[in-house]
């Protein structure tokens, strides 16, 4: 299903203690990572509201990144495991609209972290690049279209028949 | 808006039209329950189109001068081609456009059906269904060849919308249905020439504050371990139904029903849809559980603290068709994934 | 309890009293051990050594033939062989760590009609299913013939305990199951301080003299602190401190003589099951005289007293887990 | 993506060390601490200890890795590997290094131990012929091989296994043979491919 | 909105940016974007000259928002809000897109970081334009200040700030004060006796007026916020009364329950029932031990209450509970001992004469169980040979990966104690590298090595008493590798010293969460800057010093309890604090009082009032974190400069291209 090799978009929620500090470090320390991932810092995981990544992939993000400190490590205590208790369920949404499990990751990486951080940008943009695009606005906007839907009833009765043919020959 | 303006035929009351599109009827008969007060509508008004209740034909409407109509109550949603027509038709014929219940407002049950695509639609009701005998494989078409000639029927769409997708409202009613006294009150100040907040899809005949806000269940601190279903516990009477595990929609959904299911110990649903400020129902939603679900602390192993808050989740069942009921025609996505031909991508493990 | 059973080419032969001692003893402990149908050798610690990709290839058509075997499911093979536990183990950890390790094994074992998902086959060891899913209640139950008095070493060698893969059951240096499993028998355990270190493995083929002085220590060892019989759990082990004590006491001028049991060979005993069906006499070192001074009850004058001096400063507290 | 040519570092010994060991061996970790060399049982008795190997590796002396025992004396005890405070695969890389040292033929070195690469792939040979070992064959033929006068050593040995019934006089073969020849054939080709 | 007037300001960094960004190209395009007024590229923004140009443009152009396109907010946000508030624009009036660190820094292709830069810059500009002023909120500080830890940070922390005439309660868990100092016999490189410099301090806290000392006494709560802190202390039941206690020692003496002292004698001593830690304890008053004490275990005996002569012994006394109001808190917890068990091939446990360190301190202590001789575990044989292990859980990935800086020197210090106690004893050290890397530390290892101390470069690899050659018979087998010849040794020796790590303690994650601060990995508290910020931490008017923020000997202890004293003071004379105004706020008109939020907040700044139906952030407690405002059903928590609006715009921003070039299909 991979069409034509294209340069993926993530939107990365980036924690302002840690994980912000990781991209800060990856860059300090010349890091070379795939240039698809464009920051948004928070200040806390935990600030990354559900609505955001689904405002994101719908406004045409391939994926979403979000970032943040180890579990344990919060600078505001668990506002990262509040973080991993809402990405859990809106994974578990997301995959009844058909948007594939690996286009919204989250990944702990401390501020020394920051290969950790790296190795993730450059591990999801392969990801998606092998998922193909995601262009949301494309399947709300044609979704609806006329002339599919005229295609569609027609392509099915079509199905059906031919179906009905093999069993006929049987 | 001013109701004093004349009409085509001259009588000097406000026009009124009622229009039904894609829902279940539910919102005209919520229009006669108000009761005797369906006398006093009938004074005010002259109904100019109302197809559920009286002889009126596309083509009348057609003939009307443009923004003749004072007020036009349009319910449902837009799921074919007619649905449009007629919503661009009103539109242009009416000077307040007020989108009536919630299909109108964000697409209701019937967006639902945005989780899945139009043919597999016509598969489940016209072929994979078991009281259908269908051999022949017969499916609507929009454009049939008969000796007589050419008939036409409208298309139905892959993807349902509300109104104010397809042309601007000045007013949202919400509610499946909206409840009576909630309807005569916005019709009263119609009546009265009381003043109505600006236009603008502007929601009125509701409360600006969610529905916790009527409910008299006690509520407390919320720490949630797991959910149920509703036929698999008896709620405590007298208690917030969410915090005994019931996934009770009232935290993130509209006021102005007052709170009549949680009232009786059902969880709210969510059909009058959401806050002011809010642009997405479900994600709202998701946020608000997710965080007080009970499960993890700092301190627990990575690996561990994933596998368990999975666990907890998982007795969400069917997150989207809980959280979006009634909201999936107005939410962020809108619709399932689909591919360029409009069919809807694999799914996953998609349970329901 | 059902569990596939892989040999390995040692309990074949040259330690047939192993395989014996085994399947005497699983019928009382409701273990219940289906053999592998045509596996072939785990290519012991050689092969890894010669070509890297065969290597996982032959470990792995092992246990794609379990997975087969068991129709797919979550299963469990039993290894007694401690080589052939770490190479199904550590093939199946390295493989599930590498997807491209994985791949290249599929695409090798599809020459022979075969694939295996890794994960799918978890790698058990015999005195694991033995101490850990049989449970040490449920053997004392069975003991009949206590092992009173018998004082022994129980001796682990390497690879059972290191380096544990994913289901590492006792500890890398200092491990105990084989020492309770034994207490429960009515033996005298001695705490054997080269309980985990090496017996030379294939040294004794490569140069004896590293190998043999390997195997003195741990005999050396062994009768430094009395004990009546080495307790193993491995076949080459065994052969190793067994066959090669002969020679070790020419090379030496020591005089050895302590029999190499297998474990399962004394829970054998303890069960009161006939010393034939479970291989022993097939040993170099006759175990007869030890197993003799097996008594019917324990005796008392053997535990020492313990009184310390008023001015010894005290012991540290052994509160680690595993010790209580 | 369009860059820009970047400098390519070119290939090391410890790269192709690294290369050749399943996993992330972590052989960069390495802190010259010595817990390795004071583990191995054997350790008395090599060329150089595990930890100074690695330091030839950094230093890329590779014909003096290659050479050494070193890997050849390796019993596979794993104790350097559980005890590395780096958590090196230590037991791991001396596998690759047997394997290098085969593949370079410096194993031949009549200074190293031709014997325990001999042994290895006299083993394989067995294995790949019958799918089990076969160990009265492989000791006399490796034995005739390298120490035939030890041979006579080896007699009373083998009679005593005889005589307790712990010895084959012929191999046995497995049933699915021609699949096993199959598998490690296509095996081969891939492991020469890469 | 579009009559805002936004201005971009690119920086070229040098070459640091420029070099793989079009800068001018990035300033070309932001000046057609809306809301864009003025958009300019120069090539050092955070010169004197780059702010000026902000600024004279704020006040020539009329510029409402600011963006500056450089580098980590974390490093210049603050030199562009003061130049924007110098100009007279509120400072929150300001974005930064960080096009350094996160772009041009970490990638070689030209081209799709330029693309990179617009679309930051762009998510910049949505941002700003729904920025909104915000003040600095001011918060009154409480003068007086908690202690938690009286070891010698809290100690010097106490008498730092008592003497500069605030109030200090000093809390501590043990019955005395003195910390594992007091445990020590002398401290490294000097040679000074620990008990000599430590004891006047612990008596000069026992007596300073402006100190509360609650000894034998935890901290069960802590509520509130800097300025305004509300603690909750439990005073544990000492069984002797404080006020008619003299500390004569009849008690102790006459007792005749002997019980291990495995606290302060680390298990190698014996103490009474009722006893103090040691003679020189502050405060003087012992403790009953109910555990070890006849009369609680079997209901007889009595024997302190006969000899008492003030009759200050009560077996009724329960445990009291303390509220205290203070303003500030300094965290001095200290550390705990890594447990040698943990590492069988040592033998600790096992082998009789294997040591721990603290176990060889209480030894060679003139006042500890062995009166100072150092003997065998039998308790009368001196060692002929002892083997130091170094590194003992450190540097370790099984257990601590950090080096616990204090280990060397202590072993270096024994191996000189041993050669001053017992000259014919041979002392083999066994280290990684010699860490020596303090003032006069150095020339301390050099005299140890004049003094003939065997070094050994080698881990060792394991401890074992199975001889294998003739003259190991009966002696503990140090085995390692000798790593300066490469070869193995086995050295036989009399005596083996573990010099263990220093770990976190093990409760500090419970005592993170009751402060709402964060811990690292190893259990330390995080603090909010290890170089510049070394002993303040996320949770302001919170303050850590000494061994509980990472491992440290006692000059760094020290000196960074007199830095959380300082910070204190200063502190407490401002009188009022201006903090961050990045805090959430409901808005009553909106809240339905569903109650989500209530128990979301991990400082516990949500309160509802039940009267009105609606819960209240308390500003002053809130740290911004914004778990609420996500959490929020009905959207009536707004997190100030983290709004859902300013995300979602810019969400919307930094997708600009995509968002475009998406293709409408053709209907």
């Amino acid at each position: 299903m991979t069409s034509e090799p294209y340069t993926p978009v993530i939107v990365g929620f980036l924690c302002n203690w840690c994980s912000y500090r990781a991209a800060d470090l990856a860059g300090t320390a010349r890091l070379t990572y795939a240039p698809t991932m464009r920051p948004i810092r928070v200040m806390c995981t935990a600030r990354v509201e559900p609505q955001f990544v689904i405002k994101a992939l719908r406004e045409g993000a391939d994926g979403v990144l979000i970032a943040g400190c180890h579990p344990g490590e919060c600078h505001y205590v668990e506002g990262n495991i509040k973080a991993l208790r809402r990405y859990t369920l809106l994974k578990q949404m997301l995959r009844q609209f058909g948007i594939e499990e690996e286009r919204v990751q989250i990944v702990w990486a401390a501020a020394s972290e920051s290969k950790v951080l790296a190795d993730a940008v450059d591990q999801m943009t392969l990801t998606l690049q092998a998922l193909g695009p995601l262009r949301w606005r494309q399947t709300v906007l044609n979704g609806h279209g006329a002339e599919q839907a005229v295609r569609e009833s027609a392509d099915v009765r079509r199905a059906a028949l031919a179906a009905q043919e093999v069993e006929g020959e049987r | 808006m001013t109701n004093k303006e004349t009409s085509p035929a001259g009588n000097g009351k406000p026009k009124l039209a009622i229009y039904w599109a894609a829902s279940c009827g539910g919102c005209e008969i919520a229009i006669l329950n108000i009761g005797d007060k369906i006398l006093a509508v009938d004074e005010a008004f002259e109904i100019v189109f109302w197809p559920c209740a009286a002889d009126f034909k596309y083509e009348d409407v057609r003939n009307y001068p443009d923004h003749s109509i004072d007020l036009c109550l349009f319910n449902g949603a837009i799921r074919s081609s007619e649905n449009e027509e007629m919503a661009h038709l009103l539109r242009q014929k009416s000077k307040v456009l007020v989108a009536f219940g919630s299909c109108a407002q964000e697409g209701c049950i019937p967006g639902l059906s945005n989780l899945t695509s139009a043919s597999d639609t016509f598969r489940a009701i016209y072929m994979d269904n078991p009281s259908i005998d269908n051999p022949a494989a017969t499916l609507p078409q929009t454009v049939t060849t008969v000796p007589e000639g050419e008939l036409h029927i409208p298309v139905f769409y892959n993807t349902v919308r509300s109104l104010d997708q397809v042309v601007p409202v000045e007013y949202v009613i919400p509610g499946c249905p909206p409840e009576p006294p909630q309807i005569w009150a916005v019709l009263e100040a119609i009546v009265t020439g009381a003043p109505l907040p600006a236009p603008g899809s502007t929601v009125i005949g509701a409360s600006h504050l969610a529905v916790c806000h009527e409910c008299p269940l006690e509520k407390h601190e919320k720490t949630i371990e797991r959910f149920y279903r509703p036929y698999e516990i008896t709620p405590e009477p007298g208690l917030c139904l969410l915090e005994q595990g019931l996934m009770c929609m009232g935290i993130a959904t509209r006021g102005g029903c007052g709170a009549l299911c949680p009232r009786v110990g059902m969880r709210c649903e969510g059909c009058y849809g959401l806050l002011d400020g809010v642009e997405d129902q479900g994600a709202n939603m998701i946020s608000a559980i997710a965080s007080v679900v009970n499960v993890g602390k700092p301190g627990d192993d990575e690996a561990e603290l994933e596998r368990r808050i999975g666990v907890a989740m998982d007795s969400i069942v069917d997150p989207a068709g809980t959280f979006y009921r009634f909201n999936m025609a107005h939410s962020l996505l809108h619709r399932v994934k689909t591919g360029n031909n409009g069919d809807v991508q694999n799914r996953g493990s998609e349970t329901a | 309890m059902k569990y596939s059973y892989y040999p390995g080419c040692s309990l074949e032969r040259q330690a047939s009293a192993y395989h014996q001692s085994t399947m005497a003893v699983a019928r009382p402990l409701n273990i219940d051990l289906v053999e592998l149908e045509d596996w072939n050798c785990c290519g012991a610690i050689e092969y890894i050594a010669v070509d890297l990709l065969p290597a996982y290839a032959l470990i792995s058509r092992n246990l794609a033939l379990a997975a087969n075997q068991n129709g797919g499911g979550n299963h469990q093979i039993v290894a007694p062989c401690s080589a052939c536990y770490l190479n199904l183990s550590k093939a199946d950890k390295y493989m599930s760590d590498s997807p491209e390790l994985a791949a290249k094994v599929n695409t090798a074992l599809a020459a022979g009609g075969l694939s295996y998902t890794p994960g799918t086959i978890r790698t058990r060891h015999l005195l694991d299913v033995i101490v850990n899913d049989v449970g040490l209640d449920a053997i004392k139950e069975r003991v009949t013939n206590a092992l009173y008095n018998l004082r022994v070493a129980p001796y682990y060698g390497c690879v059972v305990v290191r380096p544990g893969f994913d289901h590492q059951f006792d500890d890398t240096e200092y491990p105990t199951s084989m020492d309770k499993l034994m207490r429960v028998l009515g033996a005298t355990v001695i705490d054997f301080p080269l309980k985990s270190h090496c017996c030379g493995g294939h040294m004794t083929q490569i140069s004896q003299d590293v190998a043999l002085e390997l195997i003195r220590r741990l005999l050396k060892n062994a009768s430094d602190y009395d004990a009546d019989v080495i307790v193993t759990l491995c076949p080459m082990c065994q052969l190793n401190l067994d066959a090669y004590q002969d020679s070790v006491n020419k090379q030496f001028g020591t005089d050895y003589h302590i029999p190499i049991l297998y474990f399962t060979q004394l829970v054998g005993l303890a069960f009161g099951l006939p010393a034939t069906e479970l291989g022993i006499g097939k040993e170099f070192v006759d175990a007869r005289p030890a197993l003799a001074k097996v008594g019917a009850t324990p005796d008392v004058t053997d535990i020492p007293a313990s009184r310390r001096d008023k001015k010894a400063l005290p012991m540290p507290r052994m509160t680690r887990e595993g010790e209580r | 993506m369009a860059t820009t040519a970047a400098t390519v570092r070119p290939t090391t010994f410890f790269d192709e060390v690294v290369a050749e060991t399943p996993g992330d061996p972590r052989l960069e970790a390495c802190l010259q601490c010595g817990t390795c060399g004071g583990s191995c049982p054997s350790g008395a008795d090599m060329d150089h200890t595990p930890r100074a190997i690695f330091a030839l590796i950094a230093a890329g002396m590779k014909d003096a890795v290659l050479r050494s025992n070193t890997a050849w004396y390796c019993v596979s005890c794993y104790y350097c590997m559980v005890r590395c405070p780096q958590e090196i695969h230590i037991t791991d890389i001396m596998y690759a290094l047997k394997r290098m040292s085969i593949k370079a033929g410096l194993y031949q070195d009549k200074t190293s131990v031709p014997e325990a690469s001999d042994f290895a792939e006299t083993f394989v040979n067995y294995v790949e012929t019958y799918g089990r070992s076969f160990e009265l064959g492989l000791a006399t033929r490796y034995h005739l091989l390298h120490h035939p006068l030890d041979m006579i050593k080896m007699v009373p040995l083998g009679l005593g296994m005889w005589r307790r019934k712990r010895l084959d006089f012929t191999p046995r073969r497995i049933e699915g043979i021609e699949q096993l020849h199959a598998i490690l054939k296509r095996a081969k080709e891939l492991g020469a491919a890469a | 909105m579009s009559e805002e007037r936004v201005g971009v300001y690119v920086c070229h960094c040098g070459t640091n940016i420029a070099k793989t960004v079009d800068v001018q190209d990035v300033a070309t395009w932001a000046a057609g974007q809306p809301h864009v007024t003025v958009a300019r590229d120069y090539k050092f923004m955070c010169s004197s000259l780059g702010q000026e140009m902000v600024e004279q443009d704020i006040q020539e152009q009329g510029l409402t928002r600011v963006v500056v396109a450089a580098c980590s907010p974390h490093m210049h946000e603050k030199t562009f809000q003061g130049a924007c508030e110098r100009a007279g624009l509120n400072r929150f009036m300001f974005e930064m897109a960080n096009i350094r660190e996160l772009n041009s820094w970490t990638t070689k292709d030209r081209e799709s970081a330029t693309q990179k830069a617009k679309s930051m810059v762009r998510g910049a500009v949505e941002r700003v334009v729904h920025h909104r002023p915000l003040d600095m909120l001011p918060v009154p500080i409480n003068p007086n200040t908690l202690i938690v830890g009286g070891g010698i940070a809290g100690i010097t922390a106490a008498l730092d700030i008592a003497n500069a005439g605030y109030h200090v309660y000093l809390v501590e868990r043990e019955p005395s004060i003195g910390g594992h100092m007091a445990q020590v016999d002398k401290t490294f490189p000097t040679l000074d006796c620990a008990a000599c410099i430590l004891t006047p301090r612990m008596v000069d806290v026992g007596q300073h007026p402006n100190i509360t000392l609650l000894s034998y006494s935890e901290l069960e709560q802590v509520d509130g916020h800097v300025g305004n802190f509300t603690v909750r202390v439990r005073k544990k039941a000492r069984f002797v009364n404080e006020a008619l206690c003299t500390g004569c020692g009849d008690c102790i003496e006459k007792c005749p329950g002997k019980t291990l002292d495995e606290v302060f004698e680390v298990g190698l001593g014996y103490r009474k029932a009722v006893y103090k830690p040691f003679p020189q304890a502050v405060p003087k008053y012992p403790v009953i031990d109910t555990e070890s004490c006849i009369f609680f275990q079997r209901g007889k005996c009595k024997a302190c209450e006969l000899v008492c002569p003030t009759h200050a012994i009560d077996f009724t006394q329960k445990d009291e509970y303390l509220q205290l109001q203070v303003g500030n808190i300094i965290l001095a917890t200290g550390y705990d001992l890594f447990d040698a068990r943990t590492i069988p091939q040592y033998g600790y446990g096992r082998l009789a004469n294997v040591f721990t360190s603290m176990e060889f301190e209480r030894m060679v202590n003139a006042a500890g169980p062995t009166d100072g001789q150092i003997v065998l575990r039998d308790g009368v044989t001196p060692p002929k040979s002892v083997g130091i292990i170094h590194c003992v859980g450190s540097r370790d990935k099984h257990y601590h990966e950090y080096c616990s800086r204090v280990c060397c020197m202590y072993s270096l210090k024994f191996a000189h104690l041993i050669h001053e106690r017992l000259p014919d004893t041979e002392v083999y050290n066994f280290y990684i590298d010699i860490r020596a890397s303090g003032k006069r530390y150095e020339e301390f290892y050099h005299r140890v090595l004049e003094e003939g101390t065997h070094f050994i470069r080698g881990r060792v690899a394991e401890v074992t008493d199975a001889a294998r050659m003739p003259g190991e018979e009966g002696k503990l087998i140090i085995q390692a590798e000798d790593t300066l010849i490469g070869k193995q040794r086995r050295i036989p020796v009399d005596m083996v010293i573990l010099s263990t790590g220093v770990q976190s303690r093990h409760d500090s994650h419970e005592v993170a969460q009751l402060f709402g601060m964060g811990c690292d990995f190893n259990g330390y508290f995080i603090e909010r800057h290890p170089k510049l910020d070394p002993v303040l931490t996320m949770s302001d008017g919170v303050f850590i010093a000494g061994a509980c923020q990472g491992p440290m000997a006692i000059p760094e202890t020290v000196a960074q309890a007199g830095s959380a004293a300082s910070q204190v003071i200063s502190l407490i004379s401002q009188g009022t604090l201006m903090m961050e105004p990045i805090r959430a706020r409901i808005n009553p008109d909106k809240c339905s009082g569903c109650r989500i939020c209530n128990n979301l907040c991990p400082y516990h700044a949500i309160t509802f009032h039940a009267d009105r139906k609606v819960s209240e952030v308390i500003t002053a407690m809130c740290q911004g974190c914004g778990a609420c405002v996500s959490a929020c059903p009905s959207s009536a928590i707004t997190g100030a400069h983290f709004t859902a609006q300013q995300v979602m715009s810019q969400i919307e921003g930094i997708l600009w291209d995509v968002r475009e070039t998406i293709p409408l299909m053709a209907r």
